[in-house]
């Protein structure tokens, strides 16, 4: 039964580096799909707007947990052989488009109709409107609830011990089982997590007084 | 009302037996007008009686569900093609502006050359240096949108159309969202224009301005246009019921 | 693969998977309910003109929500004890939730009561209004339609987060689950029918959710 | 893979626990050790191959062996008729002798005494198995995702008695000493090697490394070891659950 | 300007110099001004005068560094009594409206006079038929505020204030957010509440309205009032340049 020592730290601090690793591909492979969520719910087109939103209800309704299981061991039962980085990133990338994707869509539906009509008035195409007019509009607005969610992800990232990863809570259960001291392990782990969060949420109300201040 | 003008002129838009609904809600019936190139249009009216929505049509902010709408030769229809044709020549002007809030005045102006037109950037500014001048708000064009007075935005607005040099320009009541003092400037930026020999069709109630520069006044109501004359003839002497007591109404308090 | 899917295992414990799925609608809605509460006076206290409120309220939302709710959890059990404050699994598994789920629902609640116009509560206080019936009469329905979204795809992740309580044995759908895998090791079995459940209970919160938004906030707005 | 495609690619995939100390877990250098670790290794040896272990969890024990990513299990897996149904077991190779603990001013001496407690276990553990037999519903029994929470659980006063195995004493002890005692024990437990059902040359392979080890003494050895405790006699046959695939 | 009136009425409101800043900014600048009960006065002068800031003043939307309001014989001061003494007294119509979306017109109309009056729900419903009834929306007293048109919601918020049956009513450019037609409906109204004795204060560029009901018409530039007299006067023969040049643009283009 050992105690908590500087193996232990440096033993969770190994943990910390997946887990930022595990973030960062969430927030990589999210953003990207989730913007195509996003464009596909304001599309006037029924089928596209209808499919998004039920991968929205399908990846927002269940566990990311389950989401990680079904992608590695589902998939494995059919004898495709997955391995653990892709299953992670493809689970990470669907929970984190479909938040994603409803925050943002939330954010382009809330510039005002008046952008998309000057833009279409000066003949501007699709990709522009969006890409020039649009999105970055939207993009401001959202941004608050978008670092938010990314906090999220950083501790939902906890979930990929499931495939084998040892990110930061595991790592943190694994010290708790060897020492026998869970509240003083989980105390450390909290406060390597608040050290991660903190900045970011930080940043994010900062942005969010910035863009209350620029609107008048 | 086919299109049966001097015949020197063609006509530059020309809309015919144009029908709107909206749902259940029959917006525009059976719109006829042709104007020819230079000309400027005032059109006025009650409120809802589908004058944003007729002046929306033209440029297909709206879609239509009867009849034909045809600018410079290129009939609307369904396909992008026609619409993105159209828009290139067709300018508008909204009553909120809706100037995009994260561009300065100047890349307001500069986007729809350089995204439609292809425009190099240098061009894009001489271009937009060159109409901004002509609203005389040429040093405004380094600041955001929020940082301008609502004339100025309504002049930045115009400007930023011009630069796609269309040829012909849409109003929608482009003066009702400023206050009384800013009006002014507005109005004579437009009179500018008009003189300029621009292509104007203009929703407004600044009946000064329609007497002033307008060569022919169109008043709609419930989605009919029912009196169309030059506007000596129109305020002098109009001839329905509805649109003497919409003057009345209109002259009065002022 | 010589693995044969037999989910005769999983049909034969429904029961209790079911009752279980019940116990987490319960926990959830007893955290939504209490965050709710929690995010409305928190929302009193965060915007309060006196810093002794103000203060320990922006402290407690920013470290609950930059925190993981398993170690929220285990300080409510395992920790309190030390200060004489004993919960029961089930008690603290709503404290908790109600605690992370109120957490997040000041910062949304607060986005909507700013995003409320100066001139409505000027027009209230102009009626002669003081600021406390302003609130409850103008302010809040309004504040609460403009961030209904946020605030039930959070309620969502809620539901979802009861999962964590499992860790300090609360009774919900994820820990009966466990047990049946430990019993007869049918993971896939119990894992993919709690899939489904999962789904289904969001899928019931979102629909109802719907329509209390059209039964609360159905009135036209411009 | 089979035991064949093993031994060509040189590596034997062994899933184990991460953090059951002193059964498998990860230490704090990041080397996986302990007794599975120790009789894995042994395996892998006696192969002629290479040992990969995947640390697992409770929760991904199964699915990892079923879908191929592990080749066998040395994961401190109880041996129970219901489980067998599952997953192949070899024979047994450790016992665990599972028992009640509590404070020593509680006297309770058999499964009566329990009724109207508050009992924690391990979830998904032979305890809690046994304890839900035993007292029904006539005590709350609140099942922890680990040894160290049920430990915890006791210390801090959540419940009053817990379910562990023959390793719970010692760390009780060392946390509050003179404090617990064993109350009773609920039944020795013995763990076996899970391969997938229906595979013989993984089954085979592992049944003939334990006879060997277990005759030529280095079985005891690394038993001693890490249990510090007698090698338990064990069973030749368990009703309902096959060493042997058939 | 202490008040040397005929001294048969006493001043209702008085404010007596009254300065106000925002932050470094001077905003009102020796106010002095008396209402009687019954006086109707019209507020005027061109943008960022201070016009709003005065009447916000009166109801203590927004404090003052230096001077003294009354009203009804109570002072303004710090403490939340004479605030709602005086709220209660005051009623006051915004441009904006600033209806209650999520209540009906009926309800907005009852909130006020249950909550701080303590009316019984059927006595709230009653006085707000009457008001409603008279500025003429009696029938859409269960509509929401956004299935009214603008001229209805700015009757309705009149209605509202009315409710509580203020001894005063500011009105702050109630018209101006209202397309031509609109106007007039609430104009009218504004005249009725004029004829029926109510005292106004009311910030409008209509200048229609002014010399029909206004006793005093009262110009401000700067945060300063530079010109105060009767309508057909200040009309007739404004004194100041700067009223002069605000007169003719304000009626120039109309
Ligand atoms: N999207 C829509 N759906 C349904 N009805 C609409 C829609 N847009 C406009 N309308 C209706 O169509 C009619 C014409 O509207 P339009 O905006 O063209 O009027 P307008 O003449 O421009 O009025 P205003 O002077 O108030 O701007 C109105 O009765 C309006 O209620
Ligand atoms: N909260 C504030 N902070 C700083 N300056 C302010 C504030 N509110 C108003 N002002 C300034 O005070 C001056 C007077 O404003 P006020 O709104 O009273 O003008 P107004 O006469 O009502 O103008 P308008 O006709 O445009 O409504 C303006 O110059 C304005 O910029
Ligand atoms: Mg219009
Ligand atoms: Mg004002």
């Amino acid at each position: 039964m050992a105690n908590i020592g500087v193996n232990e730290l440096l033993f969770l601090l190994q943990g910390l580096k997946w887990t930022i690793a595990l973030a960062a591909i969430g927030f990589v492979g999210g953003g990207i799909f989730g913007l195509g969520v996003a464009l596909m719910r304001v599309s006037t087109h029924a089928v596209l707007w209808r499919s998004g939103a039920a991968y929205i209800a399908v990846f927002q309704g269940t566990p990311l947990l389950m989401q990680l299981f079904v992608v590695y061991y589902g998939i494995g039962l059919l004898g495709v052989n997955v391995d653990a980085w892709i299953a992670v990133a493809i689970a990470f990338t669907l929970h984190a488009s479909a938040f994603l994707g409803e925050i943002w869509r939330g954010g382009i539906q809330s510039v005002p109709k008046g952008q998309t009509e000057a833009g279409k008035a000066l003949g501007l195409h699709y990709v522009s409107r969006m890409k020039d007019v649009i999105l970055p509009q939207a993009l401001k607005i959202s941004l608050p609830a978008t670092i938010g969610f990314l906090v999220q992800l950083v501790k939902g990232t906890s979930l990929a011990a499931i495939v084998g990863f040892v990110e930061l809570s595991r790592a943190g259960q694994i010290v708790s089982n060897q020492t026998f001291r869970p509240l003083m392990v989980f105390a450390i782990i909290g406060a390597i997590y608040f050290a991660l969060c903190w900045p970011l949420s930080l940043w994010g109300a900062s942005m969010e007084r910035r863009l209350a201040k620029a609107a008048r | 009302m086919p299109n049966n003008q001097s015949g020197s002129e063609q006509a530059l838009i020309a809309l015919e037996g144009v029908e709107k609904w909206y749902g259940a809600f029959h917006a525009l019936k059976n719109i006829n007008l042709s104007v020819r190139k230079g000309e400027k249009i005032v059109l006025c009216g009650p409120s809802g009686s589908g004058k944003s929505t007729l002046i929306r049509c033209i440029n297909r902010l709206e879609d239509i569900q009867k009849g034909r709408i045809v600018v410079e030769g290129v009939t609307l229809d369904d396909t992008g093609k026609t619409v993105d044709a159209i828009r290139r020549e067709v300018g508008m002007v909204f009553q909120s502006f809706n100037l995009f809030p994260h561009m300065t005045i100047m890349e307001n102006c500069m986007l729809a050359p350089m995204r439609v037109r292809a425009m190099s950037k240098a061009d894009a500014r001489a271009v937009a240096t060159r109409y901004l001048g002509k609203v005389r708000i040429g040093d405004q064009a380094d600041k955001y949108p929020a940082q301008l007075s609502g004339g100025q935005q309504q002049r930045a607005a115009i400007a930023r159309a011009l630069c796609m040099e269309p040829k012909v320009m849409l109003f929608d009541e482009p003066t009702s969202a400023l206050d009384p003092e800013m009006v002014k400037e507005v109005l004579d930026t437009m009179i500018g224009l008009a003189r300029d020999g621009m292509t104007m069709i203009c929703v407004t109630h600044e009946m000064g301005f329609a007497r002033q520069v307008a060569d022919r006044v169109i008043f709609m109501t419930a989605g009919e246009v029912i009196e169309e004359a030059r506007p000596d003839e129109f305020f002098r002497n109009p001839r329905h019921d509805r649109t003497k007591a919409f003057l009345g109404e209109i002259l009065a308090h002022h | 693969m010589g693995y044969v899917l037999d989910f005769s295992v999983v049909y034969q414990r429904l029961p209790e998977l079911l009752l279980a799925a019940l116990s987490t609608v319960g926990l959830a809605v007893a955290g939504m309910s209490l965050a709710t509460l929690i995010g409305i006076l928190g929302v009193l206290t965060r915007t309060s003109k006196s810093r002794i409120l103000r203060i320990p309220t922006i402290a407690f939302v920013e470290v609950i929500r930059n925190t993981p709710f398993l170690v929220q959890i285990f300080f409510i059990f395992f920790a309190l004890p030390q200060f004489g404050i004993r919960l029961n699994p089930t008690a603290t598994a709503i404290i908790a939730l109600a605690v992370n789920g109120g957490a997040y629902a000041i910062e949304i609640i607060r986005g909507g009561v700013e995003s409320i116009g100066k001139g409505q509560i000027e027009a209230g206080f102009a009626l002669g209004l003081h600021k406390g019936q302003v609130f409850r009469h103008i302010v809040l329905k309004p504040a609460f339609r403009a961030i209904y979204p946020s605030l039930t795809s959070q309620f969502i992740m809620l539901t979802l987060t009861t999962s964590v309580c499992t860790s300090i044995a609360a009774y919900e759908l994820t820990s009966v689950a466990q047990r049946i895998e430990s019993d007869t090791f049918r993971s896939f079995e119990v894992y993919f029918s709690i899939t489904l459940i999962y789904l289904a209970i969001s899928g019931l919160m979102m629909t109802l959710f719907s329509a209390i938004s059209r039964l609360l906030f159905s009135y036209p707005v411009r | 893979g089979t035991l064949e495609q093993a031994k060509a690619a040189g590596k034997v995939v062994i899933g184990i626990q991460g953090d059951n100390a002193p059964w498998g877990f990860v230490n704090s250098s990041g080397v996986q050790d302990g007794l599975d670790a120790d009789i894995g290794r042994a395996f892998a040896k006696e192969l002629g191959v290479e040992v990969e272990f995947v640390p697992l969890a409770v929760a991904n024990r199964i699915p990892s062996l079923v879908t191929g990513k592990v080749d066998v299990l040395f994961a401190t897996m109880g041996m129970t008729a219901e489980r067998a149904k599952s997953i192949q077991y070899s024979k047994p190779y450790a016992g665990n002798v599972l028992s009640v603990y509590g404070p020593k001013t509680t006297k309770i001496a058999d499964y009566k005494d329990l009724a109207g407690l508050t009992i924690g276990v391990p979830k998904s553990s032979a305890m809690d198995t046994s304890i839900t037999a035993g007292v029904g519903d006539k005590a709350t029994i609140l099942r922890f995702d680990d040894d160290a929470a049920t430990i915890q659980a006791l210390l801090a006063g959540q419940v009053q008695v817990v379910g562990g195995n023959q390793f719970y004493g010692d760390r009780l002890d060392a946390a509050s000493a003179g404090t617990y005692d064993t109350k009773f024990d609920l039944k020795t437990l013995y763990n076996g090697a899970g391969t997938r059902l229906g595979e013989k040359d993984w089954n085979e392979a592992v049944n003939a490394f334990l006879d060997k080890i277990m005759a030529n003494g280095e079985y005891a050895k690394i038993y001693a070891k890490w249990m510090k405790r007698e090698v338990p006699k064990f069973p030749e046959s368990m009703p309902d659950i096959p060493y042997t695939v058939m």
